[in-house]
């Protein structure tokens, strides 16, 4: 076989050692998927570092869909339509109000804002999507991956010097992981 | 049988999935590595299910689908992913597809590599990778979509047109020509709307009036029209194919039972007041009127503000004279209640108000026009019978100017082009030219001519001798400034840009003419509200779809024509109604509709009755049964959008079509295809096949 | 081996408050006692988990564990016990969601660390901290290491019922104890494995005499900022965030009764896969404003968010719970059998084991993998092969 | 390519003028939103001194003729009545894509008339000393600099305008000057530094 990956949820293939985002985006059926449809027909481009989940209404979205995609993207989008033009009326809204109060509840949680971003786009609005896209994945790039099972590691204290990256004491707690279990240890080892 | 009733696999464990995987000839391949996806799939989606992957030039040719339905009976597949274009293309054909082989059409899943995928990036193995994600989301999806059925609802024969304007009345002599019953709403005391005002119409200058009102006519008298003049729609209840619609008729004081319409009444009557409606301020009419004389209905209505008898109570002198007795001052308002299958939305617009651009200097400078008020001074039924001639009455102006683009193509009142404008005004200049020998200007920034046969009235008019200037006029003037216009004092100064000379000019006019933009009616927003559609931000109805379903609105049952919709001309309103007409008829012949079966549904057994989702619904779904303390979807008004689904504390409102499980397994397959799960084991049957 | 079924309890991570409302039982205890072997109750007995390791597998009948897992001991007994049980019982709200332990999972060790010896109120000029091991006069003295994040018991081993509250409402405790205690006799069937005990399936809003109204919050506050509450009227309609709205049902609203809002420690209703996911949608949905400026103003009278909507559940929330709440999202969702009842809920049964029943007699840890129930009206009710013989 | 004063050849380099003059413009200018209507040209009371009107003047910089653009009187004669940026129907910032292009002809030293920049100085300096303009002194100033044969022909406008109370004969001082000379220093110094593109506006 040709496949040119073994892993569809890895991200996009990295170029220069660029760090490629993975950003989930929830659009909503008549705004921002047809916006989406439209920078199709029109051949712009954009990162291929956004998915897309189609629901009918940004107003479909749980907070729970965010927490789930935050496990393994690196950023989550909620589109839809403009405030006065939802398909639903007013159900955009009611995704507004959900998206300041998640965001606030992100931030305690220890993720930064610009993971969790939301801009309207019209079904004619194609190329403000792109754009919006294009300026997503930049902002995300440069504030490098979230990594959230990688930032669980970074729970475990240790020798770990304070203000040690993420990537060190990750390191330092898979070494923990591999370790014999306390009990068999040596003495000089866990006192070191 | 439908195959989703299959018997299960013998390990019970899992669903037998296709993939098909689309090249769109070169628009998917060029970017995709379109034979990798397949093989990707058919190696890695394995433990999800898949049984088989296969790619094919063009999957919604004939045979591509032909493709599907084999293997759909052959292979005993229970769930089919098609991975092409974008659903909103291609769903309905690949959900035929596995209809005619016999399985559940919502069990497949179109998910889209071209529009949000090949065409969109340029890295082809950026592209390959993100195609593969997307079949993912789509493979762990489909497990767990239910077979569906399309909610279907009974249509009620009879339908609500509002507005009785030429998109109002053409829709409702289709339908009722069709022997359907029709409920006809309009504000005003006749139905006619803004083209009985009109003299000609372009560019064939027919006579408004002549073509009008035989249609209004019949429109009065058809046996399965029920007019409604002098009514509003206060209130709409209920859903697609079984609307309530209360219709407040208003007072007329006159009992048409009694009124033959012989007109003594509004010749008696002593109170005279400037008709700022039909004659656009150019005209008087009487306390008790009727609008025109070939108004449908001939019933005049009293107008309570400047009836003396209302007033003062004294007068009196119709109630006096009328020879029926027709007359009665104790009639209140009433409320009537029709039952309606469809509804259509055909309320018109309002001219763009001219005093808003004050550089213009309307309602400041007695000789600047707007454009109704030129429609009917050059009417020959109108106020000056067909005079042109200055607010004096009398002095014919020996330079007109007509300026284009009033209050549209403007970011400081309305961005649109407001369609008719341009037209409009050569239609001016060619009467001003026929009825008077003034010289005629015609300040304009684009002439836009598209119609049959528009252009070629763009060169009568020029070859009638009118003048254009190419520029936006800046302002008018009543001042003087420069010492050679010392002549000109009194006259009109119209300072523009001929931006063909490139030289500013200050041209002086005895008269202009506005040609004020359309704007939605005022209550626009409220209008929307109460009949559940959506409205821009500008106020003009927004259609289901722009190109594809133009005079469908995004609410069932709702539909749209004429300029409710935007500003269009005769023709096109003429059009939109027939066509609004056609799809009501089409579901009236039917019978019954199906709904798409995406829903809301609420566990009784889980909710508790803590009406948070009570208030969400916009279509007043969500009812609230008190005693037993639970909330219900009422599926009918549902329209699926999912946000009660969401907001539900107790996760007792489910969603058929968009359920939480199926979204998170999309976000899984999205995101985690092979992230935390091993490939599954091989199974024997799986295969990968070449095109 | 005695003829009365084993019991077993244990507190790993918890207040102990579980074990007292245990003992509440008062009289009922006694029939507890009567009708139960206790073979382990650190709360109440001395035993020596030499003692519980030397016990044959699945030899105890039923365990309820309370408390989270926040070190390797804890890890050791979860896995201990699951072993030698039966059923093992998810006892209270630290076991079963983290509860107000698992809000440490906010912080970093060394944080939590730095909180317990190096802050402004400790006396620790050495700056010493505790070692996992420590030789001293040839002896090692040993102290558990403390765990990454807390964990609920779910996310460390299998689990066959959930007891939820913090603690479990005495008379629910009674009722458990009648289910189990009928379930010996042969007079009744446990529900599905992965059912929650001692609760009920709807919210504390089924159980508030309160009135409720169409909502819409103009404004939240505090209790204290109240000059009168309302004794009838539903409290969030008063602006007061009750949790009650996303809590299950089980307690008889006791707090809204007191005009004091539900914090939510019954944890999330039947099928939610995240508890304070579902509660902050619940509220945002009926925020009353449209702009975003004036919904800041609203929001911002919740003052603390997290704390808010997940005191009790963070640990098994999808985000601070980790990578473990994740997978068993997955899991949890992978083993719902489309077709089953389950698989009409939209979330089903996230977050705990698959439904299936327990079968006492082949229970043990290899049989906790995730597996898909057969197709069928209803997963199977769990025999309860009385141990020693049939009562009477 | 800045300094040449050149008119290039337009195919080259007709977009890169357009983009320039954007990218001198302070804030959005919206000048490529032209729809070249002519309100502005219409609307505007210099324009029958202008050489080209302010449309045709956009017309010329998207045509990439730089150099008749930085050459042209349009810019100098503007007098920021602000008539253009209230009417245009685009909400094109007239006025100050005028300063732009006269910035960067002074930068170039590229103007049809040399004495304008020493105008503008003239200017400015009054608006520090004084606060606000003070016209008598300024057309004072400037012809006596530049044109002193012709300050006699002046003068009977001059005494019209001091009469009828159109022009003040002596300067009017604005309370606080010191507080605004602080502002006008800080502008420069932000301008020094590049950083006037990030004050908000």
């Amino acid at each position: 076989m040709s496949a040119t990956t073994a892993h569809a949820g890895a991200a996009p293939a990295a170029k220069d050692g660029r760090f490629e985002p993975v950003i989930l985006a929830f659009t909503c059926n008549w705004c921002s998927y047809r916006a989406a449809d439209l920078a199709g027909t029109a051949r712009m481009k954009y990162p291929p570092n956004v998915r897309l989940v189609r629901l009918m209404c940004s107003g479909r979205v749980d907070p729970a869909f965010v927490m789930r995609a935050f496990a393994d993207a690196d950023a989550v989008i909620l589109t839809g339509c403009w405030p006065a033009d939802c398909h639903y009326r007013i159900q955009n809204v009611k995704a507004l109000r959900r998206f300041i109060l998640l965001r606030r509840v992100l931030e305690s949680m220890g993720i930064e804002p610009q993971r969790f971003q939301r801009f309207y786009a019209s079904a004619a609005e194609g190329q403000q999507l792109a754009a919006e896209f294009d300026r997503i994945v930049e902002e995300v790039r440069a504030l490098g991956p979230l990594d959230w099972a990688g930032r669980h590691a970074a729970f475990v204290p240790s020798a770990t010097p304070p203000g040690a990256g993420v990537g060190e004491a990750r390191a330092a707690a898979e070494a923990r992981a591999a370790a014999p279990p306390p009990a068999e240890r040596e003495l000089a080892e866990v006192t070191a | 049988m439908s195959a989703s009733n299959l018997p299960a696999q013998p390990d019970g464990a899992r669903e037998r999935i296709g993939v098909y995987v689309c090249h769109c000839g070169s628009n998917i391949a060029a970017t995709v590595d379109v034979e990798a996806v397949r093989d990707w799939s058919a190696e890695h989606l394995g433990d999800r299910g898949v049984v088989v992957a296969r790619d094919y030039k063009f999957m919604c040719a004939s045979t591509g689908q032909e493709l599907i339905e084999q293997d759909i009976k052959e292979l005993g597949l229970t769930r089919v992913v098609v991975a092409a274009c974008s659903p909103h293309m291609h769903e309905k054909t690949f959900r035929g597809a596995c209809r005619r082989a016999g399985l559940n059409p919502y069990l497949c899943e179109l998910v889209s590599i071209r529009e949000q995928d090949s065409w969109v990036h340029t890295d082809r193995t950026a592209a390959t990778a993100k195609a593969e994600a997307i079949v993912a989301g789509g493979v762990y999806r489909v497990a767990h979509s239910e077979a569906l059925e399309p909610f279907r609802v009974p249509i009620d024969p009879a339908t609500l047109v509002v507005g009785g304007g030429i998109a109002g009345i053409s829709a409702a002599l289709e339908i009722a020509d069709a022997g359907f019953p029709v409920h006809l709403v309009e504000r005003e005391p006749s139905i006619g709307g803004h083209m009985a005002q009109f003299d000609k119409t372009f560019p064939t200058l027919d006579c408004a009036a002549c073509i009008l009102t035989p249609r209004m006519v019949t429109a009065g008298m058809h046996q399965n029209i029920t007019l409604h003049t002098w009514s509003e729609v206060t209130d709409v209840a209920g859903y697609v194919g079984n609307f309530t619609v209360t219709i407040k008729h208003r007072a007329r004081y006159v009992d048409t039972a009694l009124c033959t319409g012989c007109g003594i009444c509004q010749e008696k009557c002593p109170s005279k007041v400037v008709d700022t409606r039909y004659e656009a301020g150019l005209g008087y009419r009487k306390g008790v009127y009727t609008p025109f004389p070939q108004a449908v209905p001939k019933y005049p209505v009293i107008d309570v503000e400047n009836c003396i008898y209302f007033e003062k109570g004294t007068c009196g002198a119709c109630k006096k004279l009328c020879p029926t007795g027709a007359i009665d001052f104790d009639q209140k308002d009433e409320e009537v209640t029709v039952k309606v299958g469809n509804i259509i939305i055909a309320t018109g617009f309002e001219l763009f108000d001219a005093r808003r651009v004050e550089q213009y200097g309307y309602g400041r400078m007695p000789n600047v026009f707007t454009s109704l008020e030129f429609e009917r001074m050059s009417n020959a039924a109108g106020p000056t019978a067909g005079r042109i001639v200055l607010r004096d009455g009398v002095t014919e102006p020996k330079a007109v100017g007509i300026v284009h683009c009033v209050g549209s193509r403007d970011r400081n009142y309305n961005n649109y082009c407001s369609a008719i404008c341009c037209m409009q005004s050569l239609k001016f200049a060619h009467l001003v030219r026929e009825h008077t020998d003034a010289t005629v200007y015609e300040f304009y920034i684009d002439i836009r001519a598209p119609g049959k046969a528009f252009d070629e009235f763009y060169q009568r008019v020029m070859e009638e001798g009118s003048v254009f200037v190419r520029g936006r006029v800046a302002a008018i003037s009543d001042t003087v400034r420069l010492p050679d216009e010392e002549a000109h004092q009194g006259r009109l100064i119209v300072s523009v840009e001929d931006t063909l000379a490139g030289v500013q000019r200050r041209i002086p006019v005895d008269m202009v003419i506005l040609s004020s933009g359309l704007e939605p009616a005022t209550d626009a927003q409220e209008v929307a509200r109460r009949f559940g559609i959506t409205c821009s931000a500008d106020g003009w109805v927004i259609e289901r779809h722009p190109k594809l379903d133009p005079v469908a609105t995004m609410t069932e049952g709702v539909f749209a024509a004429g300029c409710a919709l935007g500003p269009r001309d005769i023709p096109a309103s003429v059009a939109n109604g027939a066509a609004a007409a056609a799809r009501v008829l089409a579901r009236i012949q039917e019978g019954e509709l199906a709904l798409e079966p995406i829903r809301a549904t609420v566990d009784q057994e889980r909710c508790s009755g803590c009406r948070i989702c009570n208030d969400l619904c916009p279509y007043s779904a969500i009812v609230y049964h008190g005693w037993e303390q639970v909330s219900e979807v009422n599926p009918a008004l549902c329209q699926g959008c999912g946000v009660c689904i969401a907001a539900c504390p107790a996760g007792a409102i489910s969603g058929s079509g968009f359920s939480d499980v199926q979204i998170l397994s999309q976000i899984d397959g999205l995101l985690t295809a092979l992230g935390g799960a091993p490939p599954g084991p091989a199974v024997e049957e799986r295969e990968a096949v070449p095109a | 081996m005695s003829a009365k079924p084993r019991l077993a309890m244990y507190w790993a991570a918890a207040c102990g408050g579980c074990d007292i409302a245990v003992l509440n039982l008062g009289e009922a205890l006694v029939e507890v006692g009567s009708r139960f072997d206790v073979v382990f109750w650190p709360a109440v007995m001395d035993a020596k988990y030499a003692d519980v390791e030397a016990m044959p597998d699945a030899s105890i009948d039923i365990t309820l564990f309370c408390g989270g897992i926040r070190n390797d001991e804890n890890e050791h007994l979860a896995h201990l016990l699951r072993a030698k049980s039966k059923i093992l019982v998810a006892f209270g709200s630290c076991a079963s969601e983290g509860c107000i332990p698992g809000l440490a999972n906010l912080s970093t060790l060394d944080e939590i660390l730095d909180a317990s010896y190096a802050n402004e109120t400790t006396d620790n000029p050495d700056g010493v901290r505790p070692v996992p091991a420590w030789r001293e006069n040839g002896v090692t003295l040993r102290i558990p290491t403390l765990a990454p994040l807390l964990r609920t018991l779910d996310q460390v081993v299998p689990v066959d019922y959930t007891v939820p509250g913090c603690p479990p409402e005495t008379k629910r405790i009674e009722d458990v104890v009648e289910l189990v205690g009928k379930a010996l006799d042969g007079t009744a069937v446990l529900p599905p494995r992965g059912s929650v005990l001692g609760a009920g399936h709807s919210t504390v809003c089924d159980e508030c005499a309160r009135e409720r109204n169409v909502k819409k919050i103009g404004a939240f506050r505090r209790v204290t900022e109240i000059a009168t509450i309302d004794p009838t009227l539903c409290l969030l309609e008063q602006g007061i965030p009750c949790n009650g709205p996303a809590t299950r049902d089980g307690c008889g609203a006791l707090c809204p009764a007191a005009a004091a809002p539900c914090i939510g420690c019954y944890g999330p209703a039947d099928g939610v896969l995240d508890y304070g996911a579902r509660l902050m949608s619940a509220f945002a949905s009926v925020v009353d404003a449209d702009e975003p400026e004036r919904i800041e103003v609203i929001l911002d009278g919740i003052a603390d968010p997290v704390g808010q909507f997940y005191r009790f559940s963070l640990a098994s929330s999808l985000l601070r719970g980790g990578r473990e709440a994740m997978d068993q999202a997955h899991r949890g969702r992978a083993s719902a059998p489309v077709g089953s009842p389950a698989a009409n809920h939209p979330a089903p049964r996230l977050g705990r084991t698959p439904p299936s029943a327990p079968m006492l007699d082949v229970l043990g840890p290899q049989d906790h993998v995730p597996q898909r129930a057969p197709t069928g009206p209803e997963p199977p009710a769990p025999t309860l092969e009385p141990v020693g013989g049939p009562a009477r | 390519m800045p300094g040449s004063g050149q008119a290039d050849p337009p195919s080259v380099r007709e977009g890169d003028f357009l983009r320039e003059v954007i990218a001198a413009t302070a804030g959005d200018s919206r000048l490529g939103c032209c729809i070249q209507c002519g309100t502005c040209g219409g609307s505007c009371p210099s324009a029958a001194d202008m050489d080209h009107t302010p449309r045709m003047l956009f017309a010329m910089i998207r045509a990439g003729l730089r150099g008749e653009v930085l050459r042209s009187t349009t810019p100098w004669m503007c007098v920021s009545c602000y008539f253009c940026a209230v009417r245009c129907p685009q909400e094109v910032h007239i006025p100050d894509v005028m300063y732009a292009v006269k910035a960067i002809a002074t930068r170039e030293g590229v103007m049809p008339d040399s004495t304008a920049p020493d105008f503008s100085r003239t200017f400015v300096s009054n608006i520090h000393r004084y606060g606000r303009s003070y016209e008598v002194g300024l057309a004072a100033k400037h012809y006596i600099r530049h044109y002193p044969l012709r300050l006699p022909g002046m003068a009977p406008m001059g005494i019209a305008m001091v009469t009828k109370g159109r022009m003040g004969f002596a300067p009017h001082r604005i309370r606080g000057v010191a507080g605004l000379r602080a502002i006008l220093a800080r502008a420069e110094e932000l301008e020094r530094d590049g950083a006037t593109r990030e004050v908000p506006a």
